[in-house]
């Protein structure tokens, strides 16, 4: 019997919002789906389009992207330039013919510990749905750069 | 509740001719068998299953609602 | 000597005790690093932030000639700066160490050993490639400015601000009201030793207005902050009060003189159950005890056709001036004490005790100001028809562990209850009841307070308050207030009439807090207080460096807590400004010259004004003091032609690949 | 013009026929459209799910089910007991996925459509919400020639849901009667319960709840209950006369629907709205009512 599929997601996770909270997450013991492994940036300004793109390549079934509420980035406005990258990369993703379900922007703050669960929970679930992602991307990738 | 509700009545663990649980009886076997219930029955099979003295206390406004029209013996 | 291109790893694996070994298998993980490219040694340990656990890295070092160092235990927020410092002890570049939080975002998180172990290789894998990346760093150093801003004047602002002056340093206290000494200016005993608040208060009071050290700012709100730990730039509005502080003398005969010979406003420091006139003071105590006029209410600024008797009365003391407008102070600081309060939860939220609708239902703050012998009726315990009540009741838990308003226990309530219950026994002799959920006396001397209370036979009656209503069934109950409740050692619901209902409000965040949250760039718990670094181990710190906390704006806590943790702020201040600078950590981005091409994307991108573009040279160039390390700027540039120390492109690509490749 | 599916109840075609007579002149003269569902079923009140949990979802999610079927997904329960049935079946089919699994399959079963997308309403709310206050006010036809009524809620129509109102504090009777120019007493015991079913299976106890709300609303100075319950109207409307006996206490309210007031205000045919079926306060409801006619058209 071949195993269930367990999405594998790559989420980047800003230092002083989500990161706190995923932290929280951990100190309040809540459980959650264990798919998602965490790059801590600095800002979810910091997520270059490329990390995303080189994720995909290298075979992640979704991304997630996780930064302080606006108005609240610890580095003033960081996040909204992740949320205009953000808007763009998802439209480009489209194109590559990876559903745009499989990268998600979410707000969570140092205190939202429930929030990361439901997001990861959420996310895990999306993905099982959508099934492991169709064609290798890495020779997509390689045409279009 | 309901399901505290719904054990004592199956086990018969409230009191003989306790009406909250004759009602509840009457009832439910009043809609299973018309879909609809009607007071007028409802009441008076109810009072005569747990004590039917009470309905003499009833006639006097029962009266004043038939008269009002506000029950009916027939189901409309 | 290592050859600078071999790259040896150390893994070291913690089991924190249980708390990751109970999930992770802890010992398969260690034998898996092993395996791993680069990695020379890899080792399970019981605490690797022990002595013993670090020393093991230090040992390592030296013995297997390592040059790399991966942690896989807690969060970094918890422990990368312990890891480093023994990285560095060993003799390496502390920034050749990484950490891999396997458990806030594995053990705890995880109830499955299998998944949780094959997680924690992903992220082991990830960390052992990053750190082959890293590249030898230096910290920056900020010098720190001697001075301190605090924010807010209640008691913990007054004893933090008091502490640091005493101890040489200046300190510049802004309070929004026109005085300071906030909630407990305003209780007339404090509990349990009953001993009176204004004798302990206002003589502290007066000594910050006093010392040479502190620069008081009453009426005012800080506007703007700029800069980071060591030099704040702070922008400070005083309101005016339209009297020059400089010039009165706190005769108050303005107010005597004002054309309103009764007093008709509602007076905001006693909660409307008194009057004040337009001019006036908060409290005869008030510090500085110079009057404002209140624009909303004063004639003059009404209709310009009053008499002017105040500026008479002042006389060729010029004080008054009508004119006054607001003005901004610039100040610049090193460091922030936040003490900015709680306010009151506001008992209309539950209509069910009729607050609001029947006059002789209280709050708790009301009845403060009733008993105390300087409040609205000089100390007597008098319903608003003049009457003395001859019972009352005190409801617990208003706005308090109610899944409808506010979840938490406001530590205080239950104790301030008891005193309530206390002095208005001793002021009218009424039958007391108290209403209860839980009695929560957790202090020095509080459960003795409770046992004296319960033997002056005041009563006790443990369950939620359902409602308080003016109905009555019988004569008892005519003309009273009906409390109805379910007494749970009783076992049945009672109705109790009373003459008077006093409702122990809770203590929630203030109205504003978000926005002094933003203006200080801290962070919230979910209730809405202000968030601390670490609940133990840095409980006034928060996660912005050179800003403190104390008081009610962390969570609610009574004085004798406020005051130790306003010491507490003080300390770590001071430690600050001692220490005379601050490590910075090396994270910031820098311009590769020979890749710019000069296209200025990244020159409107940062918040900091920290990147300038050189005419001359047709490059961009970041100023390595004022950049934060967002890293905002790198993932914008077209040309790849910005890196960010620690955080670098092939670094973040490494520990993807890491993740998603399959050993 | 709003149309929406009616689903009247068992209690509106026995004791509560004034409320269906006066909701639908009320509906009528707002122009609002009210489609009785067609071969609708008894929601099984609270009765039901004391005897079978599993049917008496089955029982209310077919009326909804029917509603969805007649592409008229708004359903108005006037009832307060069906109301709440209804609108706690179709919460739970989605709160609790074996009550929802079992509802589904049941109605697929019947080759009824699912819930989706069907919405439970009371008159109340939706005179409230899709009328307004202020649109009543303009089409006031007749003036309230009646004294200061009592809004009484009930317990059902604002617990545990509270789309129609707020739990503790419920105005929006207050304000629509407000509005339509009938003045309104404070009312404390807004939300207490009438008893319900008490006054038919234990009496003493049913009368003693009624006599509370009662001997209340008098004390505030009100001269009519005004209620939106068939049970409610019921036990306020039978019970005087026997507190009359018990206690030799004097009262004789009339309990009105909230409809007749003001279905009566906004200039609907009085004969249609029912006020001759109350039991108690007939003297006053002649006197504010059934005079008035001449003088209306004099007013308008």
């Amino acid at each position: 019997m071949p195993e269930p599929f367990e999405p594998k997601i790559v989420a980047f996770f800003c230092n002083w919002c989500t990161y706190l909270g995923a932290d929280l997450a951990g100190t309040s013991r809540l459980k959650y789906a264990p798919n998602a492994r965490v790059v801590r940036v600095m800002c979810s300004g910091r997520v270059d389009p490329q990390f995303v793109l080189d994720a995909f390549a290298k075979g992640a079934d979704g991304v997630l992207l996780g930064g302080c509420h606006p108005g609240d980035c610890h580095y003033q406005e960081g996040n909204y330039k992740a949320l205009r990258r953000f808007k763009l990369l998802q439209q480009f993703l489209g194109q590559m013919g990876i559903e745009p379900e499989r990268i998600r922007l979410e707000w969570i703050s140092a205190a939202e510990a429930d929030r990361v669960r439901t997001v990861i929970n959420e996310m895990v679930e999306t993905l099982k749905r959508l099934g492991p992602r169709k064609a290798p991307v890495e020779t997509q990738f390689a045409e279009a750069s | 509740m309901y399901g505290l509700k719904r054990e004592a009545i199956q086990e018969g663990l409230q009191p003989r001719r306790l009406p909250v649980a004759v009602l509840a009886q009457e009832f439910y076997h009043m809609v299973r068998r018309r879909g609809r219930n009607s007071e007028f029955s409802l009441v008076l099979r109810m009072a005569l299953r747990s004590n039917p003295f009470i309905l003499l206390g009833m006639i006097r406004t029962g009266w004043k609602l038939f008269r009002k029209s506000a029950i009916c013996l027939a189901q409309r | 000597m290592f050859d600078p291109d071999d790259i040896r790893v150390g893994v070291y694996v913690c089991h924190c005790g249980t708390n990751i070994a109970a999930t992770v298998d802890v010992r398969e993980l260690a034998a898996y690093g092993a395996g791993l490219p680069h990695v020379a040694v890899s080792r399970e340990y019981k605490y690797v932030c022990s002595d013993p656990g670090q020393d093991l890295i230090r040992q390592d070092i030296r013995d297997h000639g390592l040059n790399r160092i991966v942690v896989a235990s807690c969060s970094p927020h918890l422990h990368e700066h312990t890891f480093r410092t023994a990285t560095a002890m060993g003799g390496l570049n502390a920034f050749y160490f990484h950490m891999v939080n396997i458990r806030e975002q594995i053990s705890w998180v995880n109830e499955d050993k299998v998944s949780g172990t094959a997680k924690a290789k992903d992220l082991l894998r990830a960390g052992v490639r990053r750190v082959a990346m890293h590249r030898p760093l230096e910290r920056g150093s900020i010098p720190i400015h001697p001075d301190v801003l605090i924010v807010g004047g209640g008691i913990a602002g007054i004893h933090a601000a008091l502490t640091l002056a005493n101890a040489g340093k200046h300190v510049y206290l802004v309070e929004r009201e026109p005085s300071i000494g906030g909630h407990m200016a305003r209780f007339d005993k404090t509990f349990p030793t009953l001993d009176c608040a204004a004798c302990i208060l206002t003589p502290k009071m007066s000594s910050v207005k006093n010392h040479p050290n502190i620069t008081l700012w009453t009426y005012s709100d800080v506007s703007a902050l700029e800069g980071y730990v060591g030099s704040y730039k702070v922008t400070v509005t005083r309101r005016p009060r339209y009297i020059d502080e400089s010039l009165c003398v706190g005769c108050l005969e303005c107010i005597d003189a004002c054309v309103y010979k009764q007093a008709k406003v509602p007076d905001e420091f006693n909660y409307g159950l008194g009057k004040r006139r337009p001019v006036y003071v908060p409290f005869p105590q008030a510090v500085p005890l110079v009057p404002v006029i209140d624009p909303e209410t004063c004639i003059q600024f009404k209709s310009g056709k009053c008499k002017k008797t105040c500026i008479e009365a002042c006389g060729d003391r010029h004080a008054i001036d009508l004119r006054q407008e607001a003005k901004q102070e610039i100040i610049e600081v090193g460091s922030i004490i936040v003490s900015t309060g709680f306010q009151a939860y506001d008992a209309r939220r539950n209509p069910y005790y009729g607050y609001g609708v029947y006059p002789n239902v209280y709050t708790a703050l009301e009845v403060e100001r009733l008993v105390n012998a300087s409040g609205p009726t000089a100390g007597e315990v008098v319903l608003r028809d003049g009457r003395k009540p001859q019972t009352v009741g005190i409801v617990h838990c208003v706005g308090s562990r109610d899944e409808n308003s506010n979840r938490w226990c406001s530590r205080v309530c239950c104790m301030y209850s008891l005193k309530l219950a206390h002095l208005i026994k001793e002021h009218t002799g009424a039958e007391v009841y108290n209403f209860y959920i839980d009695m929560r006396t957790p202090g020095k001397g509080f459960e003795e307070f409770y046992q004296k209370l319960l033997n002056e036979r005041v009563h006790f009656i443990r369950g939620r308050v359902a409602e308080i209503a003016d109905w009555g069934l019988d004569a008892t109950e005519e003309g009273k207030l009906v409390i109805r409740v379910e007494d749970t050692l009783a076992g049945k619901v009672r109705r109790i009439p009373v003459d008077m209902v006093v409702l122990s409000t809770g203590l929630e965040p203030q109205a504003d807090a978000n926005d002094i949250r933003r203006l200080f760039n801290i962070s919230c718990s979910s209730e809405g207080f202000f968030l601390e670094r670490h609940p133990k181990l840095a409980p006034v710190s928060t996660f912005t460096d050179g800003v403190f906390l104390a008081g009610c704006c962390q969570g609610p806590k009574d004085i004798p807590d406020t005051v130790a943790q306003a010491g507490a702020a003080a300390a770590e201040v001071l430690a600050l400004i001692d220490a005379g600078h601050v490590e910075t950590e090396p994270n910031t981005a820098y311009v590769l010259d020979e890749f710019c091409s000069g296209c200025k994307t990244c020159v409107g991108l940062c918040p900091y004004h920290a990147i300038t573009f050189q005419e001359e040279r047709r490059k961009s160039e970041i100023n390595q003091a004022l950049c934060k390390g967002c890293g905002t700027c790198v993932a914008a540039c077209p040309s790849a032609a910005i890196g960010q120390h620690l955080f670098e492109d092939s670094e973040i690509f490494e520990e993807v690949e890491g993740i998603l490749t399959y050993a | 013009m709003s149309a929406y599916s009616y689903f009247p109840g068992c209690s509106l075609r026995g004791t509560g026929a004034a409320y269906e007579e006066s909701l639908l002149a009320l509906f009528h003269v707002l122009g609002l459209s009210l489609t009785e569902l067609e071969d609708w079923n008894c929601c099984g009140a609270t009765s039901y799910m004391s005897i079978d949990e599993g049917s008496a979802f089955l029982l209310s999610a077919r009326n909804l089910a029917l509603a969805h079927k007649a592409k008229c997904r708004d359903v108005v329960a006037p009832c307060s007991a069906c109301y709440l049935v209804l609108r706690k079946t179709q919460d739970y089919a989605v709160r609790y996925p074996a009550i929802g699994a079992h509802v589904g399959k049941s109605l697929a079963a019947a080759n009824l459509p699912a819930l989706d997308g069907v919405r439970v309403r009371h008159p109340l709310e939706v005179l409230y919400n899709d009328v307004g206050a202020d649109r009543i006010h303009q089409l006031v036809k007749r003036p309230w020639r009646g004294g200061p009524v009592a809004c009484y809620y009930g317990c059902q129509i604002v617990r545990p849901y509270h789309e129609v109102d707020r739990d503790c504090n419920p105005t929006r009777m207050d304000e629509l009667l407000n509005a339509a120019g009938v003045p309104t007493v404070e009312y404390a015991l807004k939300t207490k319960c009438c008893g319900g079913s008490l006054t038919g299976t234990m009496h003493e106890i049913g009368v003693r709840l009624n006599y509370v709300l009662l001997k209340e609303a008098v004390r505030k100075r009100a001269q009519a209950i005004v209620t939106v319950c068939p049970l409610c109207q019921y036990n306020l409307d039978a019970c005087q006369a026997e507190i009359r006996r018990g206690t030799g206490e004097r009262y004789d309210l009339p309990i009105l629907y909230f409809t007749q007031a003001l279905g009566w205000v906004l200039g609907a045919d009085p004969e249609a709205l029912g006020f001759s079926r109350s039991i108690s306060g007939q003297k006053s409801i002649r006197q504010w009512f059934s005079t008035a006619t001449e003088e209306a058209k004099a007013y308008v």
